[in-house]
């Protein structure tokens, strides 16, 4: 469970509107370049994973195989694109009033839900009422809107209690998943959490639990013919069977694939795809606030000198290769990136001059836990091991399933290791970890230090009335929670790994996010 | 005989409840808690209150073992999965049968293979092909079965394009796709009561092929063929069939390693991630229902003690 | 067609097992003619069973291996053929049968009779199954076995001991073969059973003009079948002839030694028995020499130089492989036969009364299987009373079954009768708590009815010992402990040297003497002798009996004597109680009871027990009992003896008779017996 | 004549040891290298601290996934740790959780089962109550979830693998209890006085112990079979500590480009199982005075 979370920030009005145009007509086009496309066939998917929870859209944690089920039968108001910024989907476009405190959406026409029912204004005022009502993340992203009104049959309007620019982030995700009300209110909730009714190319037609899934493809579905038959996931829960599925021909591509099987697939002659737009970030977090008085992470020397200690280049690299970005702050790559931030780099000699400042110059003893994830573990294992060349000596406790989350939501001492999945918004992504008055198991809820001077940054770059501003105060932000207070020790930015192979054309898998893909244009060239 | 039957049923009754109710006191001492996993990181304090307040977790330990089993035998129902909202019992319903199309026929393989290997052994003991299977049967004893498993995978699937690399076909939907994939996960599931009844199924014959009888009938000219079949291996086998009892228990051991690197829809797949998620309900009812199996297996085995052994059949009237 | 049936000569068997070569059958020659019926005799563990697996080439191999010789049946030579040939197989059985020593562990106990019966018709003819299975029926017939058509459907452990053996009977004549090997084919059932078993093999082959080859060292069995007998010892025929010869005028000191052990009926209690002294040889260490030469009391210096003895005749068909002449010049040494020990007058009413039972009643509930279902109700004793004095041995006879050992366990605390009183030493001991019985422990000592079950097999001589010399409560240093050990040892005459040995390292008659040693340790004033020497051979068995008088004689314990074998408890006792089915049925003095046996069920005990004396047997008139022993289960109504009791009156059928007073002390419980 | 008595008993304890050691090695070569493998393994895990080249926890991280070379006999692992040296302590680690587990609940499990095979009434229907209770649970679910409620270091692994195991014993000790209690030597015992827990100890227990040294040695291997199933479903000893079984199940991922990195510990696991089971049928034969030469 290392779900992302969000909350504020602010998008320009400008920026917002051209890049939605711009989108429109290159998602029309695509369509028609593809026209040397073979139609039929089934797409065969191979995950790790079932479901995390139901495939009612109301209900999907956030999780990252929730989105690649949702591939094929939800589609959401906005969606993610290469630049790490959002066009308009189910919408026609939209704009925005920060002082009257709302947004205006134009509902795309034409869309119908897989029971035959059109979207329309109404359709989308159910479902964020809905969502508003019932959403795991509504205190997180959504808790600025006071009321979703129908202005006519295809406009939306939201109007806020205060400013938030992050709301077209929000909803490029689950909380933009958009369900058929008609279907709801006929079927009931209990049904409807095994029979997703949304508006993309695919219904779901069977679903064999921890096996597969099949998703067969719509007649009506409103961005134009959909060339695949079908699409099933198939589930691999050992990760050497499906490479071999790969290599066998019995699927047809993998979904997040651990670095090894990468690596093994690549050697293969595989093609891996990694995002544009990174997915997962890794933190090493502290025990900052020490509020036992005990815990060396306390002390800001020490932090420092864990941090001096580590070889990040090196790590990354023996950990996730390739695929992997050194990272010393959110929002590498972005035009967030902030060349004030110094970050630490490898000297185990600082590191023990600064232990031996604070106190410790034959180290401690320290716990260092995480999750059960092969990345996670060898990343620990590595870090453990650099921590002892300083005199460090970590306890690892390596957690899996509920433990871990037990243990994170309770984390009270030492350091975790912690990753997590990235919200297109870098802004919207720090503010959700970092700033004060935070509820809910947000990472190291009651162990970060949580400065004034980092709320103020962050409050300001979310409230920010310009880009300028926003990227200034979110490198401001930046500097002080690493150079300044060191509470986490950004070590990577990786992307999610999907192994596809050559012959399927314009899945849209592995492009640009991994929260979506096109399979609506999809096809097999064999 | 009825007597007897229906004694050893109320037993297994009562056994059943204990079960249920150790596993239900396992589960509570589990750390974790399921509501933070069902709704994720960001769930506020609220909304995991409520998630527990409607699975009824937040009632007394025995109130809630107490709705849980009574649901269980007045309406045969499990509960929901706290993860996914699914009938547990529909759960069960349909993995069960899975877990049992693959496990009964390893079991079953296993029992036979193990019988003759051990007859082989017994048969040619001293000789190089008593040690050699010896050896073999030593060596998978010890052999880690996940390794065993994909070895067979890479080997026999993925170069020799002789098995499929993964995957589950019921034998009441398709018995041939079923045979072509469940070959190999039958073979790794016997391999491991092979070996343990080769050795037992030996030491057994050896014990028996000295015994007055065996000479008797060699002594009246019978046949070497029908002396081993029929004057020594029915008596070896009592014996063996205690182990094969206790084996019964293990058909689900082996599935959870199996299931997983078959992707096999089955019941220990399930408890294992229900394990590992807090999921109660799932893994409660598995475990319950599980034991179920087993403890109607040794039933089943306690009487077919009766059909070998004509000294049980007898007192069983 | 040649006289001879079967004739083995010089036939070498050996065992290649870690300590060496065992010879166990080194150069037998010996032959069998039509029609004709042989003993071979000899101690336990002188290669009898293994010659005649040899000649069936049964012997497992490996270890054993047939080295040379020559076996001729029937005009074939059987060596020739590979021991798994069919040629084998087809003599096995249809040539050759074999009866085993065990009847218990003999069939299959997961076939019922009948599969066993006709699984062998059918290997040796060529009837159909259902041919074979009414050929089975009229063999089960033939035996005398009643209802043979359900007894078919029935499993082994279904029968009695006598009806197995029975069984192995009708399987060897059911395959007609033309010679019947009986390797000690009663030694496992008591008298009477044993009479009826014998009677009924003889008749068989004396109906269908069969050969028979009898292995016993039961030396009265030969006395009464035999026409010929073969002594073995260490693996090599030492004499041969008639029965008549080698009974009355024996050749071979061993021979001699043999007839000397065995006790008879007639003798008086005080009379020694004179055993063979020293141990068996072993055969993996034979010496060049004679190998009785260690034990014979003839020897001389032609013996110690000389290599071992051929056979030579030393009349007609009288063969002895003994360098000296015993009947001419050996009288010397250990000399007469009966050496007598010091008379003591009757003990009858001299001490003051140590034990007295009244009422006794054992009854096990019987629960049936592994399922613990009530089946009934198990009489095992049955109301019985008797008394025994200070110093004196009391007997207890009976066949197997009848509640002897189930007594015994009661005077002892191990099981809790159900009735009745134990009074020892004037206190009542019977149904107390172990911890008032306390007290008593020491005093009260058993022997058990099998040495070796009754031994630990994981404990050394020294520690069993020390076990029951700490038993006392008394602390005693580590060489108290160990002189006492010495002492013990030495009491029952066994080499110190032996005090490391396991169990399983002693010979029978060792093991038993540990046992009495054991009882000894504690200085006990009763002990139990439970069958001390049921399983012993006669040689043994004489030791072990002179054992039991020496130490009454020098320590003056008590003993409660049971047995099955009149004529050693008649040795032994002063007085003595007969028991049928858990009731006691004659009680007299030991003189008196051999000389008038009342009771018609002590009459046929007396008869059954086959004697060696070889004119008085022929002589003798026996009453073979009919019918088996009826099973404690579900007793006869009445007198428990009636249904095969040939003076049965109606009384006897409805009134279980009571002990009366017959005369000079001689009770009886009969209805008849006292006209 | 004493001093003679009490060398006697000396010279043939000695004999008897002797004995003892002649059966055991006469079994043929298998049980010699049998025993040179344990006694190998053992000592290695005894001396790891001297005889491993490297540091099992170091890693080179620019080295990984070596083939075996002169520098590393057995190659490098995923982070360029040497294997050679995490097999060495692997063993350690493995053959303590094994030793430790199987000796912890062969202590309990023999204990328990002596007395629910002695003593009657509720204590007795407790005992097997729970055995049976515990017996109809699948043995590797049941230490699952043992092992979930006591978390993941070495002690209370062990533990969990060791409270598995313990149903097993109780059962069979009870078995013998039950049978063996018939003989007539624990009767004969009980007629010289002695006190029923002496006679548990003396009597019974080595009675009792042919069919217990061979439980113990199946179950010593089943511990590490265990241990590493576990670790393959994620529930295994954590890091840097190195068993046998999380080796494998962490090489597992890496079995295409690096299979040998599963396959020595795989092997290792195997050749230490085999040899367990053969030194134990050993030790049941030497430790059976019967088996010692008969008369
Ligand atoms: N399988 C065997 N391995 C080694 N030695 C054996 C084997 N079978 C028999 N012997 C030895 O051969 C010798 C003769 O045995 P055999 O059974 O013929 O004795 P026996 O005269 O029939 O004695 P008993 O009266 O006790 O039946 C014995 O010393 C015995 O120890
Ligand atoms: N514990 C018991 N439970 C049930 N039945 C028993 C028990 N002990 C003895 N019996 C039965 O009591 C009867 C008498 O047995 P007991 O051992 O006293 O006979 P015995 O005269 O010593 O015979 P043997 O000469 O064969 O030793 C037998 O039928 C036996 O089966
Ligand atoms: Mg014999
Ligand atoms: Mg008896």
């Amino acid at each position: 469970g290392c779900g992302g979370s969000g909350s504020g920030s602010k998008g320009q009005e400008g920026t917002a509107a051209a890049v939605s145009g711009e989108s429109a007509e290159s998602a029309a086009g695509q369509m028609e370049a593809a026209s040397d496309a073979k139609a039929g066939g089934t797409l065969k998917i191979g995950v790790n994973t079932e479901c995390v929870h139901t495939m009612l859209s109301f209900d999907l944690t956030g999780a990252g195989v929730d989105y690649y089920y949702s591939w094929p039968v939800y589609e959401s108001l906005f969606k993610p694109n290469a630049e790490g910024t959002v066009d308009p989907w189910l919408l026609e476009d939209y704009s925005y009033d920060p002082e009257a405190l709302t947004y205006t959406f134009h509902v795309r026409k034409g869309v119908t839900f897989s029971d035959g029912t059109v979207l329309d204004a109404e359709a989308v005022k159910w479902n964020l009422d809905h969502y508003l009502e019932v959403g795991a993340k509504v205190e997180a992203l959504l808790s600025s809107i006071e009321s979703v009104e129908v202005v006519d049959e295809y406009t939306v309007q939201l109007n806020l209690n205060k400013w938030s620019s992050i709301l077209p982030y929000a909803f490029s995700r689950e909380c933009g998943y958009m369900f058929s009300p008609d279907f709801f209110e006929k079927n009931g909730e209990e049904y409807c959490k095994e029979h997703p009714c949304g508006t993309g190319p695919f219904e779901l037609t069977s679903w064999d639990y921890d096996v597969s899934k099949t998703f067969t493809k719509r007649d009506d579905y409103w961005g134009g013919d959909v060339k695949l038959d079908s699409v099933e996931y198939i589930i691999y829960k050992d990760a050497l069977v499906s490479s071999a599925a790969l290599q066998s021909g019995e699927i047809d591509a993998i979904l997040a694939l651990n670095a090894e099987s990468a690596d093994a697939l690549k050697a293969y002659g595989y093609d891996i795809k990694t995002c544009s737009v990174k997915s997962h970030s890794y933190l090493l977090c502290f025990n900052s606030l020490n509020k036992t008085g005990d815990d060396p992470t306390g002390d800001l020397k020490v932090r420092q000198a864990i941090c001096h200690a580590i070889d990040t280049d090196a790590l990354v690299q023996a950990v996730w290769g390739d695929y992997g970005d050194v990272r010393n702050q959110f929002g590498v790559g972005t035009h967030y990136y902030s060349e004030d931030v110094k970050g630490y780099d490898y000297d185990p000699e600082k590191a023990k001059e600064l232990l031996a400042e604070a106190g410790y110059p034959d180290g401690f003893e320290i716990s260092l836990k995480t999750e059960e994830t092969s990345a996670l573990k060898n990343a620990a294992t590595i870090i453990q091991s650099y921590l002892a060349e300083v005199g460090i000596k970590v306890n690892l406790s390596i957690l899996s399933g509920a433990d871990a989350n037990t243990a994170e939501a309770g984390w009270g001492e030492g350091m975790w290791l912690h990753g997590s999945s990235v919200y297109v918004s870098v802004p919207m992504q720090m503010a959700s970890m970092f700033r004060q008055n935070l509820t809910g198991h947000v990472l190291g809820i009651n162990n970060l230090l949580r400065p004034d001077d980092v709320e103020a940054a962050l409050a300001t770059s979310v409230m920010a009335a310009d880009e300028d501003e926003a990227v200034k105060t979110v490198g401001e932000a930046n500097r002080l929670l690493t150079d300044e207070y060191c509470i986490v020790y950004n070590l990577a930015e990786v992307a999610t790994l999907f192994a596809v192979n050559d012959y399927v054309k314009d899945s849209g898998i592995g492009e640009v996010f991994y929260s979506v893909a096109d399979l609506g244009n999809a096809w097999l060239d064999k | 005989m009825i007597k007897y039957v229906g004694k050893k049923i109320a037993t297994a009754a009562v056994l059943i409840l204990l079960v249920s109710f150790l596993v239900f006191i396992l589960m509570q001492r589990l750390p974790g808690d399921p509501a933070t996993i069902a709704l994720g990181d960001a769930a506020s304090a609220e909304a995991i209150q409520d998630y527990r307040n409607s699975y009824g977790l937040n009632d007394p330990v025995l109130v809630q073992y107490w709705n849980w089993i009574t649901n269980i035998f007045l309406r045969w129902n499990f509960g929901k999965s706290i993860l996914n909202a699914r009938d547990v019992t529909t759960y069960i319903n349909e993995r069960l049968p899975n877990t049992i199309s693959i496990g009964l026929p390893g079991l079953v393989f296993g029992v036979l293979a193990g019988i003759i290997v051990g007859i082989i052994s017994a048969v040619k003991r001293g000789t190089w092909i008593d040690q050699g299977l010896t050896l073999i049967v030593n060596f998978f004893l010890g052999a880690p079965r996940f390794l065993v498993a994909i070895f067979g995978v890479i080997i026999l699937g993925l170069q020799m394009h002789l098995i499929p690399l993964q995957g589950y076909t019921a034998p009441w939907v398709d018995f041939g796709e079923y045979v072509h994939k469940a070959f190999w996960p039958v073979v790794v599931n016997a391999i491991y009561t092979t070996a343990i009844l080769a050795r037992q199924t030996r030491s057994n014959m050896l014990e028996v092929i000295n015994q007055d009888y065996v000479r008797t009938a060699r002594a009246n000219g019978l046949s070497e063929h029908k002396i081993i079949f029929k004057y020594t291996l029915k008596n070896a086998l009592i014996p063996v069939i205690t182990i094969i009892g206790l084996q019964m228990r293990n058909i689900v051991a082996g599935a959870v390693i199996i299931e997983n690197v078959f992707n096999i829809p089955g019941i220990g797949q399930m408890l294992v991630s229900g394990i590992q998620q807090r999921d109660y309900f799932i893994v409660q009812g598995c475990v319950l229902i599980i034991s179920m199996v087993t403890v109607f297996c040794n039933l089943f085995v306690d009487i077919a003690y009766g059909f070998i052994d004509p000294r049980v059949r007898k007192s069983m009237g | 067609m040649p006289e001879k049936l079967l004739e083995v000569n010089h036939l070498r068997t050996s065992f290649f097992t870690a300590e060496g070569e065992v010879k166990s059958v080194s150069d037998v020659s010996y032959y069998v003619n039509r029609g004709e019926v042989i003993a071979i005799v000899g101690e336990s563990g002188c290669g009898k069973s293994v010659t005649q697996m040899s000649v069936m080439q049964l012997v497992q191999t490996p270890p054993g291996r047939i080295i040379g010789g020559e076996v001729m049946f029937d005009g074939k030579s059987l060596l020739e053929y590979d021991a798994k040939s069919k040629e084998m197989r087809a003599i096995r059985g249809a040539g050759i049968s074999m009866i085993f020593q065990e009847p218990m562990t003999s069939l299959n106990p997961v076939l019922t009779v009948g599969e066993q019966l006709s699984d062998v018709i059918c290997t040796h003819s060529h009837l159909s199954k259902k041919e074979a299975w009414k050929k089975g029926i009229e063999a089960l017939a033939a035996v005398g076995i009643p209802e043979p058509e359900a007894r078919m459907r029935c499993y082994p452990f279904e029968m009695s001991g006598g009806m197995r053996q029975r069984v192995m009977i009708a399987i060897s004549v059911a395959c007609d073969s033309k010679l019947i090997i009986a390797d000690e084919p009663t030694t496992a059932l008591d008298v009477t059973t044993q009479a009826q078993v014998m009677d009924l093999l003889i008749d068989m082959v004396h109906k269908y003009n069969k050969s028979l080859i009898i292995i016993t060292h039961n030396l009265g069995l030969v006395t009464r079948y035999a026409q010929r007998v073969y002594v073995m010892y260490a693996g090599k025929i030492v004499e041969s002839g008639t029965t008549e010869k080698i009974l009355t005028h024996p050749e071979h000191p061993y021979t001699l030694g043999l007839l000397k052990s065995v006790p008879r009926l007639q003798d008086d209690k005080d009379e020694e028995l004179v055993p063979i002294m020293g141990a068996p040889p072993v055969l993996s260490k034979l010496p060049q020499e004679c190998a009785f030469l260690p034990r014979c009391v003839y020897a001389c210096d032609t013996c110690r130089k000389e290599k071992c003895p051929e056979l030579r005749q030393v009349g007609d068909g009288h063969f002895v492989a003994c360098h000296i002449n015993v009947r001419e010049n050996g009288t010397g040494a250990a000399g007469t036969p009966k050496a007598s020990g010091t008379v003591r007058e009757d003990a009858g009413e001299k001490g003051e009364i140590l034990l007295k039972i009244e009422g006794l009643k054992m009854h096990f509930p019987v629960t049936k299987g592994v399922f613990g279902v009530h089946a009934g109700t198990v009489k095992a004793v049955d109301d019985i009373s008797f008394t025994i004095r200070k110093g004196e041995t009391f007997g207890l006879v009976g066949e197997s079954g009848c509640g002897k050992t189930t007594t015994g366990k009661c005077i002892l605390g191990i099981n809790q009768p159900t009735d009745g009183s134990i009074y020892y030493k004037g206190r009542q001991i019977a149904g107390i708590s172990a911890r008032e019985f306390a007290p008593y422990r020491r005093e009260i000592q058993l022997i058990f009815q099998d040495p070796y079950s009754s031994l630990d097999p994981r404990n050394s001589v020294y520690s069993i010992l020390r076990e029951a010399i700490i038993c006392d409560g008394v602390s005693k240093t580590q060489k108290e402990i160990s002189d006492r050990i010495h002492e013990l040892l030495r009491i029952v005459d066994l080499d110190p040297g032996m005090s490391q040995r396991f169990p399983h390292e002693m010979s029978g008659g060792q093991r038993q003497r540990l046992g009495i040693a054991r009882a000894l340790a504690c200085n006990p004033e009763v002990i139990v002798c439970d069958e001390p020497v049921s399983a012993l051979d006669v040689s043994i068995q004489a030791q072990i009996i002179n054992l039991f008088k020496k130490i009454q004689r020098e320590l003056g314990i008590t003993y409660l004597f049971v047995a099955h074998d009149l004529a050693v408890v008649r040795h032994i006792s002063d007085n003595i109680g007969v028991m049928y089915l858990g009731h006691l049925v004659e009680v007299t003095k030991s003189s008196d009871l051999y000389a008038n046996p009342i009771h018609p069920y002590t009459q046929a005990l007396l008869s059954a027990v086959p004697i060696t004396d070889y004119y008085e047997e022929q002589k003798r008139e026996r009453i073979i009992l009919q019918g088996e022993v009826p099973s404690p289960m579900n007793m006869p109504k009445g007198c428990p003896f009636h249904p095969r009791c040939a003076y049965a009156t109606e009384q006897c059928r409805k009134e279980v008779p009571r002990l009366r007073e017959a005369g000079g002390g001689h009770l009886v419980a009969c209805h008849c017996a006292v006209h | 004549m004493d001093n003679d008595f009490a060398k006697l008993q000396r010279e043939t304890r000695k004999r008897n040891r002797k004995q003892a050691l002649g059966i055991f090695f006469g079994r043929g070569i298998i049980v010699k290298l049998c025993t040179v493998v344990v006694v190998g393994f053992i000592f290695m895990a005894v001396f790891a601290d001297w005889i491993t080249p490297y540091d099992p926890a170091a890693q080179n991280l620019v080295e990984k996934l070596q083939t075996p070379s002169a520098a590393h006999w057995l190659g490098t692992d995923f982070l360029g740790r040497d294997v050679l040296s995490r097999v060495i302590y692997g063993g350690r680690v493995s053959m303590y959780v094994s030793l430790l587990s199987g000796s912890f609940a062969a202590v309990i499990g023999i204990g328990l089962g002596l007395v629910a095979g002695y003593v009657t009434g509720m204590v007795r229907r407790v005992i097997m109550g729970m055995t049976d209770i515990i017996l109809s649970i699948p043995g590797m679910v049941f230490t699952l979830i043992i092992a979930a409620i006591m978390g993941t270091g070495v002690m209370s692994l062990t533990l969990a693998i060791g409270i598995g195991m313990i149903p097993t014993y109780i059962r069979m000790v009870n078995g013998l209890v039950l049978s063996l209690k018939e003989n007539d030597y624990i009767v004969a015992s009980k007629l010289v006085g002695r006190p029923e827990s002496k006679i548990l100890l003396k009597h019974l227990l080595p009675n009792a112990f042919p069919s217990l040294i061979v439980l113990y040695t199946i179950n010593l291997g089943n511990a590490i079979m265990t241990e590493s199933s576990l670790s393959y479903l994620g529930v295994g000893i954590n890091p840097p500590t190195a068993t046998w079984g999380n080796m494998v199940s962490d090489a597992y991922a890496y079995l295409l480009q690096a299979p040998w990195l599963a396959m020595i510990p795989g092997i290792c696991i195997i050749i230490l199982i085999i040899s367990f089971n053969v030194v134990g049928d050993g030790l049941r034969d030497a430790l059976d005075p019967r088996l010692r030469g008969k008369l």
